[in-house]
């Protein structure tokens, strides 16, 4: 692997660029592999790179059916940060945040990590109450969090507007300072240009169409648009489309599928410093390096594969954005798109064992996968290799439905009085 | 026992004044009866509106009957009409199995009139208002930006009826207001 | 001289109305009909802003929303600022000011510029491959400069005074585009008498008929037929048309949305018009009759201003009467540009025409142009442009296979470039139509429809002014349903163009910089760079390099890209991908989106009957749910906890009133009403008596609490069911969907009588008394209407259901009269209290109170993960009903299992010390970090009536561990706590029973 | 915004609706007969296609009631909706095969 620097950056400036090589290879697909994995975005590459670097595998092909990193990899708002509430969830984010700290390094990719902190507002009492249970509880987990009254709020936010009048009043926030935002198609390629450099094939334009299995129903394989793949294990790591290829496997998964819609405005100067979160009124805004209005918002109310949602679920978005912002209404919404998310019933991943053998699956990351990426991947190389969970993924098993220790961070928020 | 007369009025949440633009005139309406009627497999029954079809309505003066799904009928009727109707209603389905309940102030209504009402309505209402898919005696439930509204039709004059939950009314009514300005 | 470039004669702006706005600080005159480019251009100002990465400077590229460059911040008046807009889309008018963008000190002299210096190293992706050593500079110096130099414009700074409308609509026929095409397609639609609605980004119809001066159309002018056709439109009722309106998105099922700009091109709006209106269209059948755009060549330096599209020049020319240059080239690889060629030259113009293709593949025109003395060099490329902040030269040279001849420079002042067309298929390919890569057009156009949708003229690739006439016509005919079609006879139009990609140079391939994407300065080479680098798939390229991804969205630089990755990769351009097209078309303000949805109007605020009541009276109000209610009613001269102290002493020691109003309420009727209930709650029904009441609890099927509330039974067929005020939404669509889909054939009915009744809730020793003299019909006394029962009568002359409940632990009633004589009774009741102190008291005091017995709240002892038995209601639980809704679940070994968190109370050591509610508990406050955590605080207060604080937490395994010493969080560090019961006053319950 | 046929008023916007997930997913007449497996099977495992779906939806802001609908989750269009209670005139499996 040709090392990324300030140097080689000005040596080739010289040559006009041209001595560049690829960052990964096109390889044909080998008859088999050690590991299979399905699913090259974020999650699935990391996995392969920490199988090839951490674990020493690396006779392992990522099987990706578009482009690598073109699903929900690069259609979120890449909001990274660590403070959840319970310990299960706390120490698989925190864990993937410590990576996320040193990964443009680790990788030799920029990826832009921005620790420009994450503000979450409270609106009302229960907000409060809420965000200060976070707030406790994050701190004696090890992870940074903080309150904030509403001036501090305005302080580390300057657009925002905390007038008493507004229809939800900003009444203080939680602030994660460490968290942030990273430059979303780099980290794709980051771990897909570390994975190769150790040996890793990534099969790009190759769908799965089947998931082969041996007499005693054991995976062995995937057959694909380039023809069949074998596997020692296989790891399914398709966000948006795990309950498809599961079933190829004849594996029934608690998954629904929605779209997620996200825009942009058009770039402007800095004018926003930071990430900010508002449950009660449903928005979240950052800007990007580019200037760019981040703003994500909410999913259709129905399943869908379409990678598109309706405007309504837009306009609701942008409603709150300018609540909270009442000097963005002039601003423009340059680009719109969807993506899919795989949603659990507890709206936690499930990482793990399935009732097949040597098929192992990372799905359920809903609207939040892209901030435990590293994390996802390292605790699933670990999985993947060894054929038992980390002790950081051990909690999110497929089997926690029947027996009911559900990992709920949503219904944690839930408000009602 | 203190004087009858302090309920003798009704306190109604929006003021009395109307809101006047010649193209698109917004007023609240005064109060009245209204009874939620639900019953099941009375449509063969002419009184009552119980014969009408799904969102349509029927009316006379201050009384009108509009249904709204295929069990559910909104009635409505002058204020001092409570008991008359729940007569009516007694006498039309004898003891079939229904279900009765007094909203008369859980319900508020606003009116839209005017050659603008349909376009000021559609600043929020998502329907297709126009007299071939919204013809005189129309009346469902629907939405009216963030708020259910039930919209009702009753002539063929441009004039709309809004009726919403009591406290949504301010919204409902600002909501109007502005659209009739913007329209 | 003023306006030194305007041509004497032609254009459709209106001479005699002339108009003023300025430009970076200087008067630009225009007439009105002008936009501000074609303004600018008037007064010879090309150079008008500078691009995103190396500060280039850069001109007027286009005429219309497809422009990349000539991007300004425009001040429309106090607060009415914006950025990013395109100089070709705002119309001119008194009273702008407009200046250019990412420039400093200044447009033509930018320290910026600097970059362009430093361009060999900032290619695209380098800061992928830099800025990460060492590693705390990131943060503190790279990634800084990165963000300082990023963004165009600056963004509005307060809130805008506009106002946005927005409107449903429906129709028959939506037809997208008003040029020839949808001109004709709506002709034909209008003529069926369906609803037919004409939108077009423009201020008037006419699409290229605008500038087209020369064309004819059934044997008259194409203006004339333009203003007929319009006329005729205008004649139908059924006919909606709708000019400055871009139709921007295009949703499921015929969902099109639409932005009309209302008022920006007006001097004096009138009065309470909206700036822009945001129509959300739902149509039966659409017709797209969006266009084409002129792709520019890809040559070194062809993005110095000056170097515009050629059918740019040829709309300045003959739509506005400007002259963009004196002596113009045209570089064409297709026959358009020989129009535009020639309205220059009849405009009186100096003109040299280049033709890329070899003499022999240029048709008719090239001959017909040097018929009207204009020198046609054919067989050339283009090897860059000369001069700095305007083009004075182009260089150009003879080229066949691939051998670059002489170079051969042509002085000049103004380039129009014309690489082909591209049809806008943006709202197809957005509609999810497939598109299909069609070789001889070199474009993709629209195939498979996946709506009822028609692509029509430029769109679907037809450039023929006659062809666009009549597939529109029959386009529109075949929409509305009817039968016809027709011809049209009109002037031929030059078309057809060889396709070309990055232009032949003779120049060093690593120096030349020859823009695709002008706004993002994406150059041909970072194309190339990105695919040596593997990156392949054109998403790839895209997000790589950036093209595509500025204002403009790539419709000038898509299929630049594309073709130069295809010719690169030797793949066929299908096999390279086409970007898939998202909303929206052109961008659109926030407020369009927004609409009236702002302030008031954002959401509904929820009030009750007793609002304006508790608002005379001082409360200060929280926000639950939708609903405002009053928090507490603080004196002058007291703070929140003296007021809540006060309050909530009130209430033990006299009486207190509280507006109860938002508690959701759901009358459930009929004969199988107490088996529903059964059903539906934990709590047995069948045998509560009528006029008797009970606590109810719910559970979602999963096991968790869900809701809860006080339910009375009014007759043996007919329940009065309370429920949470936030919760009341939830519980009504949850007993629906139970009622309808699981259980259909019982016979109930549900209505919410939420907003039916006030709820006033009289509470304490005193209550009866308050209320007795106002009560007819009911026997208050404690024999005849004991605690949790509930009578039918009147107060003060209004009927009324009065429940004898309490969620204070003391004596208490709650009134239920109808919601309009809330307000009269409760001033009765208040008038009738005050011998007694009567005291109003909100929601904090409500809180307080019912913490002090251990009563839950849902919502804040529960969070959707609590059962029944976490918070002590096992009891609740009717054992012998086989099932309920989430009854299995409760049956789960996790939640079986122990160690799961109890409801307990919590006494702190420290009698005056109020926990924070969220503070979590630990056994051991010494332990590292991460710490096990016990639980956590769910309640928390101080309370006067015990003299001390009060807590309620959920505790792992709590309810053994009584009296046990537990740690609790505080900003100061862990507070010791003791373990005790949840009910801190009145235990044996006595008060409520009096 | 979809555009649903609701069998009682007709098409209305998808505003004026709410998705009921899954059809067809009967409430066990005896959940406690059921293991924990199947039980969680109830409550949570979703077919969840990429193509045919039958779900629920109510028109909540309409008549207020629930009906089904069979709907392609790639193209988003609806293939029919029919009343609660009531069965898709084609079998879903046989016309996703």
């Amino acid at each position: 692997m040709r090392r990324f620097s300030l140097a080689s950056l000005l040596s080739e400036a010289v040559g006009g660029h041209q001595g560049w090589g690829r960052q990964w290879r096109a390889p044909e697909p080998k008859p088999s592999y050690d590991v299979v994995i399905v699913g090259g975005g974020g999650h699935g590459l990391a996995t392969a790179y920490y199988l090839a670097t951490v674990h020493g595998i690396t006779n392992v092909a990522v099987v990706e059916k578009g482009w690598i990193g073109g699903g929900n990899t690069g259609r979120n708002t890449t909001i990274i940060r660590s403070n959840y509430l319970y310990d299960e969830s706390a120490h698989l984010y925190e864990h993937a945040l410590k990576l996320w700290e040193g990964l443009s390094q680790e990788l030799n990719y920029n990826v832009m990590f921005s620790q420009r902190g994450v503000l979450m507002l409270a609106h009302n009492i229960h907000d409060i109450q809420s965000f200060k249970r976070h707030v406790y509880a994050n701190r004696l987990n090890g992870i940074d969090n903080e309150w904030l009254s509403a001036e501090e709020c305005k302080a580390f936010c300057p657009p925002l507007n905390i007038s008493r009048e507004a229809r939800y009043p900003v009444l203080g926030g939680a602030l994660q300072r460490r968290a942030g935002t990273a430059r979303h198609d780099a980290v794709a390629w980051g771990y897909a240009r570390g994975a190769d450099a150790r040996g890793v094939d990534i099969l790009q334009n190759c769908e799965v169409t089947g998931v082969r299995r041996d007499a005693g129903g054991a995976a062995i394989g995937v057959e694909t648009t380039r023809g069949f793949i074998g596997a020692k294990r296989v790891g399914v790591v398709a966000a948006g489309n795990t309950s498809r290829v599961m079933d190829m496997a004849g594996v029934r998964m608690p998954l629904e599928s929605y779209p997620l819609q996200a825009l942009v405005s058009e770039p402007v100067k800095p004018v926003f410093p930071c990430v900010v979160m508002s449950n009660a009124v449903h928005a979240y805004i950052s800007q990007s390096d580019k200037g760019e209005l981040v703003i994500g918002a909410g999913t259709d109310q129905y399943t869908s594969y379409s990678q598109q949602g309706g405007l309504h679920i837009t306009n609701h978005t942008l409603d709150a954005i300018c609540e909270i912002f009442p000097q963005f209404t002039r601003m423009r919404m340059l680009r719109s798109w969807g993506g899919i998310v795989d949603v659990t019933p507890d709206r936690s991943p499930i990482i793990g064992r399935t009732p097949v053998d040597n098929l192992f699956v990372n799905c359920g990351w809903g609207t939040g996968g892209f901030k435990a990426t590293p994390g996802s991947g390292h605790v699933f190389a670990h999985t993947l290799a060894t054929g038992e969970p980390h002790p950081i993924n051990a909690p999110f098993t497929l089997d926690r439905f029947r027996t009911g220790r559900l990992i709920d961070e949503a219904a944690a928020a839930a408000v009602a009085h | 026992m203190l004087d009858r007369s302090l309920v003798a009025r009704r306190d109604r949440p929006l003021g009395a004044a109307p809101t006047s633009n010649d193209r698109a005139r917004v007023a609240p309406a005064p109060a009245g009866v209204r009874l939620s009627l639900r019953v099941r497999g009375a449509e063969g029954l002419s009184s009552l509106g119980l014969g009408l079809a799904i969102n349509r309505m029927s009316a006379e003066g201050e009384r009108f009957s509009a249904r709204l799904g295929p069990d559910e009928w909104l009635l409505g009727a002058g204020e001092a009409e409570l008991e008359t109707l729940e007569g009516e209603i007694a006498a039309a389905l004898g003891d079939r199995f229904r279900s009765v309940v007094d909203v008369s102030h859980r319900n508020v209504a606003v009116e839209i009139a005017g050659p603008d009402a349909a376009s000021a309505l559609n600043a929020g209402c998502p329907l297709d208002l126009s007299d071939a898919a919204f013809p005189a005696g129309s009346a469902t439930r629907t939405l009216l930006g963030k708020a259910e509204i039930v919209l009702l039709r009753p002539t063929a004059e441009p004039l709309y009826r809004v009726e919403c939950w009591r406290s949504f009314a301010t919204y409902v009514h600002g909501f109007l207001v502005e659209a009739a300005r913007t329209a | 001289m003023a306006q030194p470039h305007r041509l004497p004669q032609g254009g459709r702006v209106d001479r005699a109305t002339p108009i003023r706005f300025s430009f970076d600080g200087r008067t630009i005159e225009g007439f009105a009909g002008d936009t501000v480019a074609s303004a600018l251009l008037a007064n010879g100002v090309h150079l008008v802003g500078r691009s995103f990465k190396y500060h280039r400077p850069r001109g007027i590229l286009t005429h219309g929303s497809d422009e990349p460059s000539a991007l300004l911040q425009v001040d429309r008046g106090p607060g009415k600022i914006d950025p990013n807009n395109r100089a070709t889309v705002v119309e001119a008018r008194n009273g702008l000011t407009t200046s250019s963008q990412n420039r400093w000190p200044s447009l033509a002299f930018d320290v910026g510029a600097v970059n362009d210096l430093l361009s060999s190293v900032f290619v695209a992706g380098f800061y992928y491959k830099t800025f990460m050593w060492p590693r705390s500079f990131w943060d503190k110096v790279y990634e800084p400069v990165i963000r300082a130099a990023a963004g165009l414009g600056v963004a509005p700074q307060v809130a805008d005074p506009d106002a946005y409308a927005n409107r449903h609509a429906h129709c028959d026929v939506l037809i997208v585009g008003a040029g020839p095409a949808g001109l004709a397609a709506a002709l034909a639609a209008a003529k069926s008498g369906k609803r037919v609605i004409l939108a077009d980004e423009q201020p008037e119809f006419g699409g290229s008929l605008l500038h087209d001066t020369t064309a004819t159309i059934d044997g008259q002018s194409a203006e004339a037929w333009r203003i007929a056709a319009i006329e005729e439109l205008d004649g139908y009722e059924t006919v909606t048309l709708l000019p400055r309106t871009t139709a921007f998105g295009y949703y499921n099922h015929n969902h099109v949305a639409l932005t009309e700009r209302v008022t920006d091109h007006r001097e004096t709006p009138a009065k309470g018009a909206p700036r822009e209106r945001l129509w959300q269209v739902r149509a039966g059948e659409v017709v797209l009759a969006t266009g084409s755009h002129e792709r520019p060549l890809v040559f070194a330096d062809n993005d110095r201003p000056g170097v515009m599209l050629a059918e740019s020049v040829r709309v300045f020319i003959n739509r506005y009467g400007v002259a963009p240059g004196r002596r113009i080239v045209f570089v064409t690889s297709g026959a358009s540009a020989y129009a535009a060629a020639a309205d220059a030259k009849a405009a009186g113009l100096e003109v040299v025409m280049v033709d890329l293709r070899p003499e022999r593949d240029c048709g008719p025109e090239a001959a017909d142009l040097r018929l009207k003395g204009v020198e046609v060099l054919t067989g050339q490329t283009v090897i860059e442009t000369k001069g700095r902040k305007r083009v004075a030269g182009l260089v150009v040279a003879p080229c066949a296979n691939g051998t670059v001849g002489d170079r051969r420079v042509i002085a000049c002042d103004c380039v129009g470039m014309s690489g082909g067309w591209t049809p806008a298929v943006h709202l197809f390919s957005q509609s999810r139509g497939k598109l299909a890569y069609d070789e001889g057009r070199d474009a993709f156009l629209p195939g498979v429809s996946a709506q009822a949708e028609r692509s029509v003229g430029a769109a679907a690739g037809l450039y023929d002014l006659a062809t666009c006439l009549t597939s529109g016509y029959a386009a529109g005919a075949a929409a509305a349903g009817v039968a016809g079609g027709r011809a049209f006879a009109a002037s031929q139009t030059p078309t057809g163009f060889t396709p070309v990609r990055d232009l032949p140079t003779d120049a060093n391939p690593a120096k030349v910089r020859a823009f695709v994407d002008f706004q993002n300065d994406v150059t041909a080479k970072d194309l190339k760079l990105a695919m040596r680098e593997g990156f392949e798939s054109i998403e790839h390229v895209k997000r790589y390099t950036t093209t595509g991804m500025a204002t403009d969205q790539g419709k000038t630089s898509n299929m630049n890209a594309l073709g130069i990755v295809s010719k690169a990769l030797g793949r066929p351009l299908p096999a390279i991908g086409t970007t898939t097209f998202r909303p929206p078309y052109t961008p659109v303000t926030f407020g369009a989106l927004v609409g009236p949805a702002r302030d008031a109007l954002f959401d509904p605020i929820r009030t009750t009957p007793i609002h304006e009541w508790a608002a005379e009276h001082g409360a200060a109000f929280e926000n639950v749910a939708l609903w405002r209610r009053a928090w507490h009613f603080a004196r002058p001269g007291e703070d929140m906890h003296a007021a809540v102290d006060r309050e909530c002493r009130a209430v033990r020691e006299g009486v207190g009133i509280f507006d109860a109003s938002t508690l959701g309420k759901i009358e459930v009727v009929g004969p199988d009403a107490a088996e529903f209930m059964n059903r539906m709650y934990v709590n047995p029904w069948t045998k509560l008596g009528v006029g008797r009441c009970r606590y109810g609890l719910m559970l979602k099927e999963d096991g968790y609490i869900l809701d809860d509330g006080v339910v009375a039974r009014m007759a043996e067929d007919r329940f009065h069911v309370t429920t949470t005020t936030g919760g009341a939404p939830r519980v009504m669509n949850h007993m629906e969907d139970y009622l309808q889909t699981e259980w259909p054939d019982l016979d109930v009915f549900l209505t919410s009588t939420t907003e039916q009744w006030a709820v006033i809730a009289v509470q304490g020793p005193r209550a009866r008394d308050v209320i007795a003299p106002l009560v007819s019909g009911i026997d208050l006394s404690n024999e005849a209407f004991p605690h949790m029962s509930v009578r039918e009568g009147a107060i003060c002359g209004a009927p009324c259901r009065l429940f004898r409940v309490s969620f204070t632990g003391d004596l208490g009633f709650e009134i239920n009269v109808p919601a309009d004589y809330g307000r009269a009774v409760w001033e009765a009741v208040f008038a009738a209290g005050e011998p007694y102190g009567i005291t109003p008291y909100g929601t904090e005091a409500m809180h307080v109170l019912r913490a002090e017995k251990g009563y839950i709240i849902v919502g804040q002892e529960t969070d959707g993960t609590v059962t029944p038995d976490d918070v002590g209601l096992a009891g609740m639980i009717a054992k012998a009903k086989k099932d309920f809704v989430g009854k299995r679940s409760l049956a789960r070994p996790d939640v079986v299992a122990a160690g799961r968190k109890q409801l307990v109370g919590l006494a702190t050591e420290t009698a005056a010390l109020v926990l924070d509610e969220g503070a979590q508990i630990v056994a051991d406050p010494g332990e590292p970090i991460p710490m096990t955590m016990l639980g956590h605080v769910t309640s928390s207060y101080f309370s006067a009536n015990c003299g001390r604080s009060i807590a309620l937490a959920l505790v792992a395994d709590g309810r053994a561990l009584m009296g046990r010493t537990l740690h609790v969080t505080t900003p100061a560090g862990f507070a010791a706590a003791t373990v005790c019961d949840p009910v801190f006053f009145d235990s044996e319950g006595g008060r409520i029973h009096a | 915004m979809l555009l649903i046929d609701c069998p009682f008023c007709g098409t209305r916007p998808e505003t004026e609706f709410r998705c009921g997930g899954e059809a067809h997913i009967a409430r066990p007449t005896d959940p406690s007969a059921l293991d924990d497996g199947a039980w969680a099977e109830h409550l949570f495992v979703r077919s969840n296609p990429r193509g045919l779906h039958a779900e629920r939806w109510i028109h909540a802001h309409g008549c207020g009631r629930w009906f089904n609908a069979v709907r392609d989750t790639y193209t988003d269009r609806f293939v029919e909706t029919y009343k609660a209670g009531e069965q898709p005139s084609h079998p879903i499996d046989d016309a996703r095969a």
